[in-house]
């Protein structure tokens, strides 16, 4: 606040650096702790190889879809408790339509399932604009109606996901160590840099950040935020297709355990939960981050109990050390 | 718009409480029509007995809501409150309480210092210490193996006994705890305070106030009411488990929203959290008695919690 | 690509199966998979294999991958439990085939994997499990016998969608496909926790719904206590066999309770494991598939009350499983098990 | 995309815009019963009203934010009606608001995409306010106040609009920034196009403006030509019968006072704020002059314990004190009257509530509240302020006056000795400004001690004893009210030399 308008032009130039960091400066440290992290794993464990690496692209893929349906819906200002189920429905409606048929037909069953939950993920939007109750509370009801519908379409889990298409996650086509899993997670950029140029995706964060200058700059906000929930919707089909492809079945339940792990990788890689802040890129370094956790504990060998311990601690120090900023600047 | 409708709109607004119950009756009525004759003395009672437990742990949840947080652990915090208290029970009843809600303000302690002083956010800081007490609690239970957790008569009959037929006995710590909750928040000077931090943080900063302070006193207030609604659901169902409440994290939330409290804080009472916890209680026995399959069901519970705060914000927000 | 992916499996060898040879020759290590915290009788099973491992005297190391997780979350699992070297792997399945593929690479490998109490479709693994559709069956059977064939029952079900409750539906349906005159007149979902049952239950009872029995699966001493707690006659109930409710059975038998509690033993886990690794000594040749089929204590009948009598046990958890070894298979003791130590 | 403006027939200069008969019902509350409007091409037209007489209504109608129940709007010669704000921007019609509407987190440049804004005319208009150069890659969080009103307007000028609306943009500019400002309207008359000018400050509306409508209760009173000694009938019609009262208390420069000394700062530092030193004594009002950001936020910062000094003492009571949080100054006696009253207020919370505040603010007084004491406490504060309560439920409801008050109030009921008051009267009408100057002055009258900033320099000398001119951090004039003109405080406020002096002396 101390500066006129006048003063501040001429040094603009010599805060470029410092600027980057403030705004990159969580997303390349969420990249650094995950190569820290890598480092003691290797350590910990010289004979870590393809086989590990590609575990855990595996175990990552449905988390990171899961975090970058949840990023989208946070950086519209809102929040989606019901990640999880869609990703169940997309499971179980791809199982009931693949069951049978080849890869040429699975592969557009797959985008049929894709708009279907896209459309889901609409209607999450459209009833919170629409009738103005809290995100929160209509994705926690949500959460049931999609539940309940993945339990009609599939009353329990079955096999019968084609081996082609399991094939496309399992596996390592180009190289061992670049898994196909890894490449599946490349929609996410392909996605996400397009969106995020956009005008429409520039809406997202406006309606996350400030509703009232979104709306004087002309945004549509009702739009806009049907679209986060939409595109939410997306990414979450691509999670529940990504368990579809790493299990071989269709699961009503599938996907149930990603909505609040969804939330921690979001947290993790920089997103605020107030809307409009961050990005997508460390929100996956983070999913890479907790799928990575639970493999240490076991190469480890720790109880597990402890593991859940060390995690929720970790989580903690994590986001403490962003506060810590606060705390310092403030004394 | 005419005066007369004007009136009735602001009588209504001023008194969002009436709007609940009348949804309340109304779905009493829905189980009345699946089936004569179920409303009697005896449902009411036990819509009541189930409704306390979640009730008073929503109630933990009101408070945090009202500052603008959410506390996810509430639910980690009941088990582990619970399932201590069972376990600690055989080495003395009274030392097996006073364990289980110290587990509850300790972990609401760690809360609050996580949310006022290093300025975490509320969803993450709980969420990961529900993670930690999870974790803490099965590693004792395994410690524990070799004491049985039993829950003591006194907390039973807390939970589940009746008096005159058809008073539940918890009524009667649910009940003052309610109207010292109603009272506190309007006319004391931490409800005050908890409203103000939930509005305007750095208004009541300029107005002298630590707001530290009363999150980190909120947030432990919330852990002891958490570890008290664990205690009566042990007593409710006579049985302590590793994941005894789970099950009503969701619900403290929707008690509490439907209940009319703003989750962006601010504004709200817990009067509305009672009636949010009734309807959500009554919900589930429509549920339990309604004949169609389960998956009906759960869209079912979705469809009309949607539908339920869709009504009251259209009622209450005319804008 | 063919070359790539043969170079891939060649490295994954290498780097797969440090510990396979040499000077661990003699002592294994066990890795444990299991998908569900905070379960009084999950956490059994896990001692019960931490047990076995101790008193086979041939472990030198018990991994155990334990979180709430989903089927994908079992694979990442069980794939660091193969890169930690273990020899054999006792997996709790959360879904019947979605392990099949990284069950083959362990097997594949020549780590031996045993799935209990749930059944997976993969050949090369040995299952070692609970019959729950034997379950569902007998139990139904037993209460409908009990009904002489006619009267209403109420099904207290589990978490929809889960194999186990599935399973366990399919066994009652085809049960009572054999009484016409036995109808279920309430079928609820109790999540498997305690209080919805308990809601469940008085709702019931308040809204007049008329019943004869009750089949539950495994939420049973609860519904036992709201019969106390509403003053209600009892009527028959089947329940699993928790200690608590086979304490029911025992007491409360003078008071009007019949019921059976049908057996789920929880050192199904311990077994799994002693199957495990007699076949990695190839000290014994079992069949792949060994269902353990559960037994029906019935406090009706003299022997059914004996054994309930004999089996309570007070220094026990009220919802743990009172069975604490399977026979032959387990060799440790009643101690060992409540210790709950593996080796080292 | 935006069309090109100059697809708009070209109109008549007698009416670009002509809005009539517009009403507007907010559920049981008016906002507007019949506004009129009619602006000419070419022309810099004033939209007067006290808080609360309909002018944000107004003009969120004419841009779109809002739709009217009643009412015909032409723009051009055609009936228009406006839905959204990008209707209205397509029209060649465009706002720019008091608080800046550029979003926090989306970088300048990305904010001029979001509206489709022709990036070569903005760079364009941005060297006309003087930011050549500007590194379109900031963020708005990061940037001053001021710069994001000048980025906001040449962001609405680079579409060309054929009718600018300025809503109360010059209420958070310095006087220096101000004068840009008139300068891009007068350009823009010149070219034929016209402006909405919207400002509290009776001042620039007759510099500025060729007409002005006024707006009361909704209602358009009347059409005014300020140049032509218009000021007062415009101050009658807004008022309407209070207009008499508050000429009544006009006020006229006091004398300095004498009482003990209330606060003392001894070579206070603190970011832009470099080595001040001054004494405040019970019984006055001192003022505060100074262009923005010339160190007086970090003073009145300081000095309510909502940031630390670098260097420097602060002596209260005669001790010096260490401020780690307003608590501590409040307890000294200190407290502060922040410019934005939203920063002060629970918007949610009832009057009461907010005013009784402070009652609460300590640990030791979280227990049960006496009601009735209470009551007394609020009533009195209420009354002794006019607070208007008829809408007793949500400060929020207020009008921007009443807001200030209830800020106000809370500390009559609190309790202090000094009162900082930091550009209290930004954003509000005339009478609301008068009456809280002159409780300023009563509440010094009794044995405060106040120490006032104001972003109007004229008004200095309404409520003042004595004025202190800050430049670049450092206190560079000091002097008697009586003395502090427009011109005198303009040139000390820029650094020049006085001359004042010169004449002082003589």
């Amino acid at each position: 606040m101390a500066t006129t308008a006048v003063a501040e032009a001429p040094r603009m130039a010599g805060m470029r650096f410092g600027r980057a960091a403030r705004r990159y400066g969580w997303t390349v440290a969420v990249y650094a702790l995950l190569a820290v992290l890598m480092v003691t794993t290797i350590i910990i464990k010289p004979d870590y190889g393809a086989f590990e690496w590609n575990t855990l692209t595996l175990a990552a893929l449905p988390l990171a879809f899961a975090a970058a349906a949840q990023t989208m819906v946070v950086l519209s200002g809102g929040i989606d408790l019901s990640v999880g189920p869609l990703m169940a429905l997309a499971n179980v409606l791809a199982l009931r339509a693949m069951l049978g048929h080849d890869l040429n037909y699975s592969l557009g069953v797959a985008l049929i399932v894709l708009l279907e939950v896209t459309l889901a993920g609409a209607l999450n939007g459209a009833i919170i604009v629409l009738t103005r109750v809290p995100d929160i509370v209509v994705t926690l009801a949500t959460s049931f109606i999609w539940a309940g519908l993945a339990l009609l379409v599939l009353a329990k889990p079955t096999p019968g996901i084609p081996l082609d298409v399991q094939n496309l996650a399992q596996g390592s086509a180009l190289s061992p160590w670049v898994p196909n899993a890894l490449l599946l997670l490349l929609v996410v950029p392909l996605v996400w840099i397009p969106l995020r140029r956009s005008r429409a995706g520039l809406a997202i964060y406006a309606v996350g950040s400030d509703r009232n200058a979104a709306f004087r700059s002309g945004v549509n906000l009702g739009l806009s935020r049907v679209l986060a929930y939409s595109v939410g919707g997306f990414f979450a089909a691509c999670g529940g297709l990504a368990l579809s492809m790493t299990t071989g079945v269709g699961s009503p339940l599938a996907g149930t355990y990603y909505t609040l792990s969804a939330v921690s990788a979001i947290v993790l890689g920089g997103v605020s939960l107030a809307g409009g802040r961050g990005g997508i890129l460390g929100v996956v370094a983070a999913a890479y981050i907790l799928s990575l956790i639970p493999a240490v504990f076991i190469y480890l060998g720790i109880d597990p109990n402890y593991g859940q311990m060390i995690q929720g601690v970790l989580i903690v120090i994590v986001v403490m050390i962003g506060g810590l900023g606060a705390v310092l600047r403030r004394v | 718009m005419s005066t007369r409708a004007v009136t009735t709109v602001r009588l209504v607004q001023q008194h969002s409480i009436l709007v609940l119950i009348a949804l309340l009756v109304a779905l009493a009525g829905l189980i009345e029509i699946i089936r004569p004759g179920a409303v009697n003395a005896n449902w009411v009672s036990n819509i009541l007995e189930f409704a306390a437990p979640l009730g008073i742990l929503a109630a933990g949840q009101t408070l945090v809501v009202i500052t603008g947080g959410i506390d996810l652990s509430v639910a980690n915090v009941a088990t582990a409150a619970a399932y201590i208290m069972a376990s600690q029970a055989p080495y003395g009843v009274t030392r097996g309480i006073v364990l289980g809600l110290l587990v509850g303000v300790a972990v609401g302690l760690v809360n609050g210092v996580g949310v006022a002083v290093f300025r975490v956010q509320p969803l993450i800081m709980t969420l990961a210490m529900g993670l930690v007490v999870t974790g803490s609690l099965n590693v004792y239970s395994q410690a524990a193996i070799r004491s049985v957790p039993g829950v003591p008569a006194v907390i039973h009959a807390m939970g589940s006994a009746t008096v005159l037929g058809y008073v539940p006995v918890s009524l009667f710590l649910w009940a003052p705890l309610a109207a010292l909750l109603i009272v506190g928040l309007r006319s004391t000077g931490f409800g005050r305070l908890l409203y103000a931090v939930g509005d305007n943080l750095e208004a009541t900063r300029l107005a002298g106030v630590r707001g530290w302070q009363v999150l980190l006193a909120n947030y432990a207030a919330c852990g002891f009411l958490s570890a008290v609604a664990g205690l009566v659901l042990a007593g409710t169902v006579n049985a302590a488990d590793l994941s005894l409440a789970n099950i009503l994290l969701l619900p403290s939330v929707a008690a509490v929203v439907i209940g009319g409290t703003s989750i962006f804080g601010g504004s709200g009472t817990y009067s509305g959290t009672v009636v949010g916890a009734l309807i959500l209680t009554v919900l589930n026995s429509v549920l339990t008695l309604l004949d169609v399959p389960d998956a009906v069901k759960q869209i079912l519970y979705g469809a009309i919690i949607v539908l339920l705060a869709a009504a009251y914000t259209r009622v209450l927000s005319p804008e | 690509m063919a070359a790539l992916l043969v170079a891939g499996f060649a490295l994954v060898a290498c780097g797969g199966s440090p510990s396979n040879g040499g000077s661990t020759a003699t002592k294994y290590t066990v890795g444990v998979s299991n998908t569900l915290t905070g379960n009084g009788w999950r956490e059994e099973m896990i001692c019960s294999i931490k047990a076995q491992a101790k008193a086979s005297g041939v472990v030198s190391k018990v991994i155990i991958a334990n979180r709430t997780t989903d089927a994908a979350g079992q694979i990442a699992d069980i794939r660091n439990l193969i890169s930690s070297g273990a020899n054999v792997i006792v997996i709790n399945p959360s879904d019947r085939d979605a392990l099949n593929s990284v069950i083959k690479q362990a097997t594949d490998k020549g780590i031996v994997v045993v799935a209990v109490d749930q059944a997976v479709s993969e050949p090369s693994a040995y299952v070692v499990t609970n019959d729950q559709v034997a379950y569902g069956n007998l139990g139904a059977d037993w209460l409908a016998k009990k009904l002489g064939g006619k009267g209403n029952i109420i099904e207290m079900r589990g978490i929809n969608g889960v194999p186990a409750d599935t399973d366990r539906h399919q066994g009652l349906t085809a049960a009572l496909a054999k009484y016409p005159n036995i109808k279920v007149v309430k079928q609820t979902f109790t999540n498997w926790s305690l209080d919805p049952a308990a809601q469940q239950m008085k709702d019931i009872f308040s809204s007049g719904i008329k019943f004869d029995g009750i089949w539950t699966s495994g939420i049973d001493s609860t519904v036992v206590d709201q019969f106390q707690s509403s003053n209600k006659p009892f009527v028959p109930i089947v329940g699993a066999d928790n200690n608590k409710f086979v304490q029911e059975l025992a007491t409360l038998k003078d008071k009007g309770l019949t019921g059976a509690a049908v057996t789920n033993p929880p050192p199904i886990g311990g077994a799994g494991l002693a199957v495990g690794l007699a076949t990695l000594q190839k000290s014994h040749s079992y069949d792949h598939v060994i269902h353990l089929t559960p037994q029906v204590w019935d406090n009706t009948t003299a022997d059914g009350a004996a054994k309930l009598a004999q089996t309570y046990d007070s220094t026990l958890d009220p919802y743990y499983s009172v069975a604490f070894d399977v026979k032959p298979y387990t060799t440790y003791t009643k101690q060992d098990l409540i210790a709950c130590q593996g080796p080292g | 995309m935006a069309a090109d403006p100059k697809d708009t027939p070209v109109t008549d200069s007698a009416g670009l815009l002509e809005a009539s008969g517009l009403v507007k019902h907010f559920g049981p509350v008016v906002a507007l019963r019949s506004a009129d409007l009619r602006v000419r091409g070419g022309e810099i037209h004033a939209l007067m009203g006290a808080n609360g007489a309909g002018k944000s209504t107004l003009v969120k109608i004419l841009t779109g934010a809002l739709t009217a129940d009643a009412g015909t709007i032409t723009l051009g010669g055609r009936t228009r009606s406006f839905h959204t704000t990008s209707e209205a921007r397509k029209a060649g019609l465009v706002c720019v608001y008091q608080d800046p509407s550029l979003l926090p987190d989306l970088t300048v440049l990305q904010n001029l995409k979001l509206t489709a804004t022709p990036l070569s005319t903005f760079k364009r208009y941005l060297v006309e306010l003087g930011l050549e150069g500007f590194d379109l890659q900031t963020m708005p969080r990061e940037l001053a106040r001021p710069t994001l009103s000048l980025l906001d307007l040449a962001r609405a000028l680079a579409i060309e609009p054929q009718l600018l609306l300025l809503d109360e943009i010059t209420a958070s500019l310095p006087a220096d920034l101000t004068v840009r400002v008139f300068n891009v309207a007068r350009q823009l008359r010149a070219e034929g196009r016209s402006v909405i000018f919207i400002s509290h400050r009776l001042a620039e509306v007759s510099a500025l403006c060729d007409r002005a409508t006024v707006l009361r209760d909704g209602k358009t009173v009347g059409v005014v030509e300020p140049a032509q000694g218009g000021e007062e009938r415009i101050v009658k019609l807004m008022l309407g019968p209070v207009a008499d009262l508050v000429a009544a208390e006009a006020a006229s420069p006091t004398a300095p006072a004498t009482g003990a000394v209330a606060v003392e700062v001894r070579n206070l530092k603190a970011g832009t704020l470099n080595d001040v030193t001054f004494t405040l004594r019970f019984g006055e009002v001192l003022g505060v002059a100074a262009l923005e950001g010339q160190g007086q936020q970090e003073l009145f910062d300081c000095l309510a314990g909502v940031r630390r000094p670098e260097a420097g003492q602060i002596v209260v009571g005669g001790k010096a004190r260490t401020f780690r949080h307003p608590a501590d100054a409040i307890r000294a006696g200190m407290v502060l009257i922040p410019a934005d009253r939203l920063q002060a207020l629970l918007r949610q919370r009832s009057v009461r509530e907010n005013i009784a505040l402070p009652l609460v603010s300590r640990f030791s007084r979280w227990g049960p509240i006496n009601p009735r004491r209470e009551k007394r406490q609020v009533e009195k504060a209420v009354k002794r302020l006019q607070i208007d309560t008829r809408v007793q439920s949500e400060v929020r409801r207020l009008s921007g006056g009443n807001q200030q008050k209830v800020g106000i109030a809370r500390w009559l009921v609190g309790g202090f000795q000094t009162l900082l008051c930091f550009d209290p009267t930004r954003g509000i009408d005339i009478g609301t400004k008068r009456q809280i100057y002159g409780l300023v002055k009563e509440l010094a009258a009794n044995g405060s001690a106040v120490l006032l900033f104001t972003s109007e320099l004229p008004e200095i000398q309404l409520a003042c004893n004595r004025v202190m001119v800050l430049f670049g951090g450092n206190l560079v004039d000091e002097m008697p009210a009586a003395e502090a003109d427009e011109q005198a405080l303009l040139r000390a406020a820029h650094g020049l030399p006085a001359e004042a002096d010169v004449e002082r002396e003589a």
